[in-house]
């Protein structure tokens, strides 16, 4: 099986460990992943926010690309990349006079907006069977290496993967934006719970990490406490940004609230591969700064 | 040949001003047929009706033409006065010169020609006019009502006291609809059940009411005045001659753990239950979903299970055996009044385009509960005898936040309209739960508090004011599951301000919408609904309590959102409309409706697929040896409307609509030719 | 073909309830319009037959009417959506037969459109009298197409 | 609260030719607020945005920095019971202020996305690390924030190196074209 894969930036940096997790678990499941070629930023979360034709045509650049490659599907790991990609494809189809301005500007005129865009999420939910089988085997295969399974996680699905619905869920819903269930079903997949919490939806504010330190102390503090107190071991993300405010952050939110969290934060595509026997070091977990390795322990 | 009689009005100065009356008079003259043509100052008046009487006398006329103001103002004046001048009254028609024409144009000679011409197009018409007679359909005068809840029960207590038979469907084991759930009622704060109760015996005990509970309504067929309804009479699994309410079975059966649908799920029931105490009838019935014995049954279980039931029944009452009836009622009106149920927020909803509230938890936190469960537990008869606890431990909420404009005016979620009577359950809510918990705090997020009505707003402020309940503008965004609290995440925005609060239980003011199954029972009776299945009436104004079927009328909360005092006027509306319709004995209809010829009919039914009203029928064409020789439309004239549809769409042009046929028509048309100008006003008079 | 002076001959096909009453309106209300339009009133747009128009052209009219109740209003709750899909198929028909379409207006007009009517009016006689007077009537004589629908004296 | 009439600034009419969003649509209900995560630190929420622009209240959205506080996490629009959009009314409000007057950009979250688009302009994506210190020099925060800690490149987080993509002739193109005002059709 094949799929188009738009990487984006903070994959190549921030988020380095989301892209290496995802190259280790994509054989494994049988994925092959064609990046676009010669992509671009999709303009999140800067373009959008000041000059909309602007971040229509970063965002068409990269589906039109995916068209002259004969891409018809795109995976968009990052959520903030998903949504800009998803807003944009939902935009220029809904509204015709920018979708004619938006090949005007891109000088594109074969440009159809044929491409469809996926999660990360969407995209394990779909291969759960598959990943719950190989877990299974690989549990079988070594008693030894650590394990995830037991592991109480709270699923983290941010603002940007659901929301909004008219987007997200366009054209098809995969899910149910007030009630998402995807993730959960990874999780158990893998082995792990997942716990029932309050703030799976909730912003953590990422947007402003450089910007607005005070605010997303504050949003980031809810998400680690809510979690915390239902009883989670890690936070599992599908979203560069939130996982740079929740794991690198998490010490100085800390701080401020005059406690320790102790939560390590896993983007789901770790959680797979471990639950598939990769080993830490190759899903990058090192790169971490909350260390990953005392639940992993700790997890019959 | 014709002799048409053609009377120009002046209608004072109304027509005269822009139109020559008597040289529109003296130029129809000139029309080949026409044979008598004058003007006159106001042709309604008295002495005008008498010219037009001695004209037909004297003239002998065929034939009559008012050119004057709109039909729909004075056609049946005209037509009443040339009958009784002995002439059919069909042969009278009118020709608008006044609303569509004198007070829509200032060009005198132009207003007059077009006067003139549209007077023509009627002359034309009149001449090729037969006369028609009125329609006589005899009547059943018998009413059956739909739905045994306030609405249905007024209704059939008004027709039956107004001396004619009522037949009551309804389809729970008991009647009393939603009324007789409820703890008190605004604005008076009195029990529900106290008043409600003694008109279910009433009802039970007329003698005019024929009550078929636990029934519901299989087919209609038929028009005004002849509907002949099947019905469903469901198996109560209980020989309901036998059975004298005793309740020595549900004493006996050991199964008590189905959810009581009466008490909104909050309580448990047995198998064989009646749905609360004071039900009417007070026959029991027996729920095979849950039964043992009939669970045993469906396993396959060689023995038979339980039986408990029927072991202490003193009157060998049970009837396990007993299927399903249809029986078979013939009336002449049809009320519906089938009520309401509540939007639920949960993910599964009756109507596709209904949503759920996800930020609420789809209906998933134990103490978030609706409205009609609050009456429920405030009701004295209730699960918790009055004492309002809560669902998931039993304890006292002190913190209690109501949410009004849940599905309400929230098109997000699928329904736009409001359901109005929320405003003023709410505040009585908050009314008995500060008389219930003292020191408990109520709070109320509301967009706006709508209470039109006699001693409404009086009573919802009282609400604020004597009983302290905390009015905060503001919808909710989300409800939070937290240990034992919700976590209400609020804004008001009158302070300007995010609220976040902890409640003990939140109650929703949840939409009314129509029950289930609504939009197949009106297309069995075919009437409309509009999208949400609320049930259309004739006119939002004029015609409040019909339906665009002739013969059904509609009252209650099924047409849209209503309370008690509103259903109630409604049903009594409907019933007096029914009581008048049978003070006939029989049915006169327009004779403007459709006829088939048969000779010309070649059978092909296109007439019956495009007719708005299902009048059409087969007939079958017979020689004398009763063998069949061909099969050819035929119009039923009491179901047909005079629509004409049929007439436009046969290709064989066997169809006609009496009043509008084609060489009518088409002779108006031809008119089109005859300009009437150049005539000279020498021109004489026939 | 010069137009000066011409004054176009409209007929139109009402139904009784919801146009002719909504013309009933701009007369109460005293709306002035054009004085070419003759209104022909039926029981429902049901009722009109595309024949009846081709009959007015070949009568002499230069322009044509229809109008009823709005979709859903409907006095007969379904005869407009048979008359809709009637002249859907007819409008194609008409432009074959060698009537400029732009003759024809189709239109909804509630009883409480009593301005809207008065410019369907005033719209369709500008525009009728634009197009100038509709002489083709005899070629539709002749091809036989009207012809036996003469309805006499 | 007065509300002066600004004829000239038709507000309402301008956002609606924009995103086809209708403003009076928004019947004040403040469910947006209730679920705004930076309503508390807005002084204008979201429901008052949505008011005051349908009364075209211009100068008092823009003279004020709450439009820039908005994190785009479309809770708002999601819950909306009336259909409104207030996540897209505010990007667009951001867009119109910018057009006035770009200097009315509150410092810090100008900053950054001046910086942050002016990476994608030169590089075609994020240089993160040229983020950082351009942000830092934009602004003067040079110290505020641990994000250049060594524990940064320990953990091989920030390339060290822009990647420049091929296109980036056609990025340059796109850049021109759109932030050509008359392009964007602002009124």
């Amino acid at each position: 099986m094949k799929i188009g894969y738009y990487p984006g930036c903070s994959l190549s940096s921030t988020g380095r460990e989301y892209n290496e997790s995802l190259q280790v678990i994509a054989p494994l499941l049988g994925v092959t992943l064609q990046e676009i070629e010669d992509w671009n930023c999709c303009g999140a979360s800067s373009a959008h926010a000041t000059n909309r034709q602007l971040s229509l045509a970063l965002a068409a650049r990269n589906l039109a690309l995916a068209e002259t490659q004969a891409i018809p599907e795109v995976l968009a790991p990052c959520a903030a990349c998903y949504n800009r990609l998803a807003s944009a494809r939902h935009a220029l189809a809904k509204d015709t006079r920018a979708f004619e301005k938006t090949r005007e500007v891109l000088e594109r005129p074969e440009f159809s907006n044929s491409v469809r865009v996926k999660t990360s999420v969407e995209w394990l939910r779909d291969l759960a069977p598959v990943i719950q089988k190989k877990a299974e085997e690989t549990a079988s295969r070594s008693a030894t290496s650590p394990s995830v399974k037991g592991l109480k996680v709270a699923c983290y699905y941010g603002c940007l993967l659901v929301r909004p619905p008219e987007v997200t869920q366009w054209p098809t819903q995969w899910d149910d934006p007030e009630d998402p269930s995807s993730m959960e079903t990874v999780v158990r997949a893998t082995g792990a719970e997942p716990v029932r919490w309050n703030r799976r939806l909730d912003c953590c504010g990422a947007g402003f990490s450089l910007s607005r330190l005070d605010s997303v102390a504050r949003l980031g503090r809810e998400i680690l406490q809510e979690a915390k107190k239902a009883g989670a071991q890690a936070l599992v993300v599908a979203c560069p940004l939130c996982h740079v405010n929740l794991d690198f952050r998490q010490q100085a939110i800390a701080r401020k609230a005059g406690g320790e969290f102790d939560l390590p934060v896993f983007y789901i595509t770790e959680l797979v591969g471990l639950a598939l026997g990769a080993s830490q070091a190759q899903l990058g977990l090192n790169r971490h700064y909350v260390r990953t390795d005392s639940v992993l322990e700790r997890s019959p | 040949m014709s002799r048409i009689g053609v009377f120009v009005c002046h209608c004072g100065e109304n027509i005269a001003r822009t139109v020559d009356c008597a040289a529109v008079a003296k130029r129809l003259a000139e029309l080949p047929g026409v044979a008598h043509s004058v003007d006159y100052k106001y042709m309604c008046s008295d002495p005008g009706q008498a010219l037009i009487k001695q004209a037909i006398a004297e003239k002998g006329l065929t034939g009559v033409v008012v050119a004057a103001c709109s039909p729909h103002m004075h056609e049946k004046t005209f037509r009443r006065a040339v009958s009784g001048a002995g002439m059919n009254p069909h042969f009278c028609e009118m020709a608008n010169i006044r609303e569509h024409c004198s007070w829509i144009h200032e060009d005198r000679v132009k207003a007059t020609d077009k006067a003139t011409q549209l007077a023509s197009f009627i002359v034309e018409k009149v001449k090729r006019n037969r006369p028609l007679q009125p329609i006589h359909i005899p009547i059943e005068r018998r009413a059956l009502v739909i739905g045994g809840g306030i609405a249905g029960i007024q209704a059939s207590l008004d027709i039956a006291d107004g001396n004619r038979e009522v037949v009551l469907v309804e389809k729970e084991p008991s009647i009393g609809g939603h009324m007789s759930q409820l703890s008190e009622t605004f604005p008076t704060l009195d029990c529900s059940q106290c008043i409600l109760t003694p008109r279910m015996v009433e009802t039970y005990q007329h003698e005019r009411i024929r009550l078929h509970t636990y029934s519901e309504v299989e087919s209609v067929e038929g028009y005004i005045g002849n509907f002949t309804v099947r019905i469903r009479k469901k198996s109560r699994s209980i020989d309901e001659e036998k059975c004298n309410g005793c309740g020595a079975c549900i004493q006996a059966c050991p199964n008590r753990k189905s959810p009581n649908e009466f008490d909104t799920g909050l309580g448990k029931r047995t198998s064989v239950y009646v749905p609360f105490p004071q039900a009417v009838p007070n026959i029991p019935v027996i729920d095979r979903a849950s039964c043992l014995f009939f669970r045993g049954r469906a396993k396959g279980a060689k023995k038979d299970v339980c039986k408990k039931c029927e072991a202490a029944c003193g009157k060998g009452a049970i009837a396990f055996d007993r299927e399903d009836r249809i029986i078979e009622e013939k009336v002449g009106a049809i009320i519906i009044a089938t009520g309401y149920q509540l939007y639920s927020i949960g993910k599964e909803q009756a109507n596709p385009a209904f949503k759920g509230y996800g930020e609420y938890g789809y209906g998933t936190i134990p103490d978030v509960i609706d409205g009609l469960q609050f009456e429920r537990l405030a009701s004295a008869s209730g699960p918790t005898a009055g004492k309002i606890l809560r669902p998931s431990d039993g304890k006292e909420p002190k913190r209690i936040v109501f949410l009004q404009c849940i599905g309400s005016r929230d098109p997000a979620k699928g329904i736009q309209f409001c359901s109005k009577i929320c405003c003023m359950y709410v505040a009585k809510h908050t009314m008995l739960y500060k008389h219930k918990v003292h020191g408990g705090q109520a709070t109320v997020f509301f967009m706006d508090v709508r209470a039109a009505g006699k001693g409404y707003d009086e009573f919802s402020r009282r609400a604020i004011e004597e009983d302290g309940a905390r009015y905060i503008r503001g919808r909710v965004s989300k409800l939070e599951r937290d240990g034992e609290v919700i976590k209400v995440y609020g804004y008001d925005t009158l302070n300007g301000a995010p609220v976040v609060m902890d409640a003990d239980m939140v109650v929703l003011a949840t939409a009314m919408v129509p029950q289930t199954g609504i939009s197949t029972l009106a297309q069995k009776l075919s009437v409309s609904y509009d999208r949400y299945g609320f049930i259309n009436e004739a006119h939002p104004k004029l015609r409040p309590v019909e339906t665009n079927t002739a013969g059904i009328f509609v009252a209650g909360a099924c047409q849209a959102p209503r309370d008690i005092p509103d259903s109630v006027s409604m049903a009594s509306a409907a019933a007096a409309k029914v009581l008048g319709l049978f003070s006939n004995e029989k049915l006169e209809r327009e004779p403007s409706v459709a006829v088939v010829n048969r000779e010309l009919c070649t059978g092909c039914f296109h007439c019956q697929r495009v007719c708005p009203y299902g009048a059409i029928d087969r007939f079958e064409v017979k020689d004398r040896k009763g063998a069949l020789l061909k099969t050819v439309a035929e119009v039923n004239k009491g179901i047909c409307q005079g629509c004409g549809t049929c007439q436009a769409a046969c290709p064989s042009k066997s169809v006609e609509l009496e009043g509008f046929t084609d060489e009518q028509v088409f002779a108006e048309i031809n008119a089109l030719e005859w300009t009437g100008q150049g005539v000279s006003d020498e021109g004489g008079r026939r | 073909m010069t137009s000066t002076g011409f004054e176009p001959k409209i007929a139109a096909f009402v139904c009784n309830w919801c146009t002719y009453t909504g013309a009933d309106l701009a007369g109460t209300s005293r709306i002035q319009m054009a004085t070419n339009v003759r209104i022909i009133r039926l029981p429902c747009t049901g009722r009109i037959d595309p024949l009846f128009i081709i009959k007015a052209f070949e009568r002499g009219a230069d322009g044509v009417i229809v109008s009823g109740c709005h979709p859903a209003d409907c006095h007969y709750t379904a005869g407009n959506y048979h008359a809709r899909r009637r002249f859907t198929l007819f409008n194609d028909f008409i432009e074959f037969l060698g009537i400029d379409s732009r003759r024809i207006t189709f239109s909804w007009v509630s009883a409480s459109e009593g301005q809207k009517w008065a410019d369907i009016v005033n719209d369709t006689t500008a525009r009728v009298r634009e197009l100038g007077p509709f002489s083709g009537y005899r070629d539709l004589v002749r091809s036989g197409l009207t012809g036996g629908q003469d309805a006499g004296t | 609260m007065t509300h002066t009439e600004s004829k000239k600034d038709n507000l309402s009419a301008a956002i609606r030719g924009l995103t086809g969003e209708n403003v009076a649509r928004c019947y004040q209900c403040g469910k947006c607020s209730a679920g705004c995560p930076m309503s508390q630190e807005m002084k204008l929420k979201p429901h008052d945005l949505m008011r005051l622009a349908s009364f075209d209240q211009a100068d008092r959205i823009f003279g004020d920095e709450s439009i820039w506080l908005c994190l785009t996490c479309e809770t708002c629009s999601a819950r909306c019971p009336n259909g409104c959009d207030p996540a897209r009314v505010i990007d667009t409000l951001r867009e119109m202020a910018l057009a006035r007057d770009p200097s009315r950009w509150p410092r810090a979250i100008g900053a950054f996305h001046a910086e942050f688009l002016k990476q994608v302009k030169n590089h075609g994506r994020v240089f993160e690390l040229g983020l950082i210190l351009g942000f830092k020099l934009r602004t003067g925060r040079l110290f505020d924030d641990a994000l250049s800690g060594p524990g940064v490149f320990a953990r091989g987080k920030l390339a060290l190196q822009p990647h420049r993509i091929s296109g980036i002739d056609e990025m340059r193109k796109i850049f021109e074209k759109c932030e050509n005002v008359e392009n964007r059709d602002l009124s």
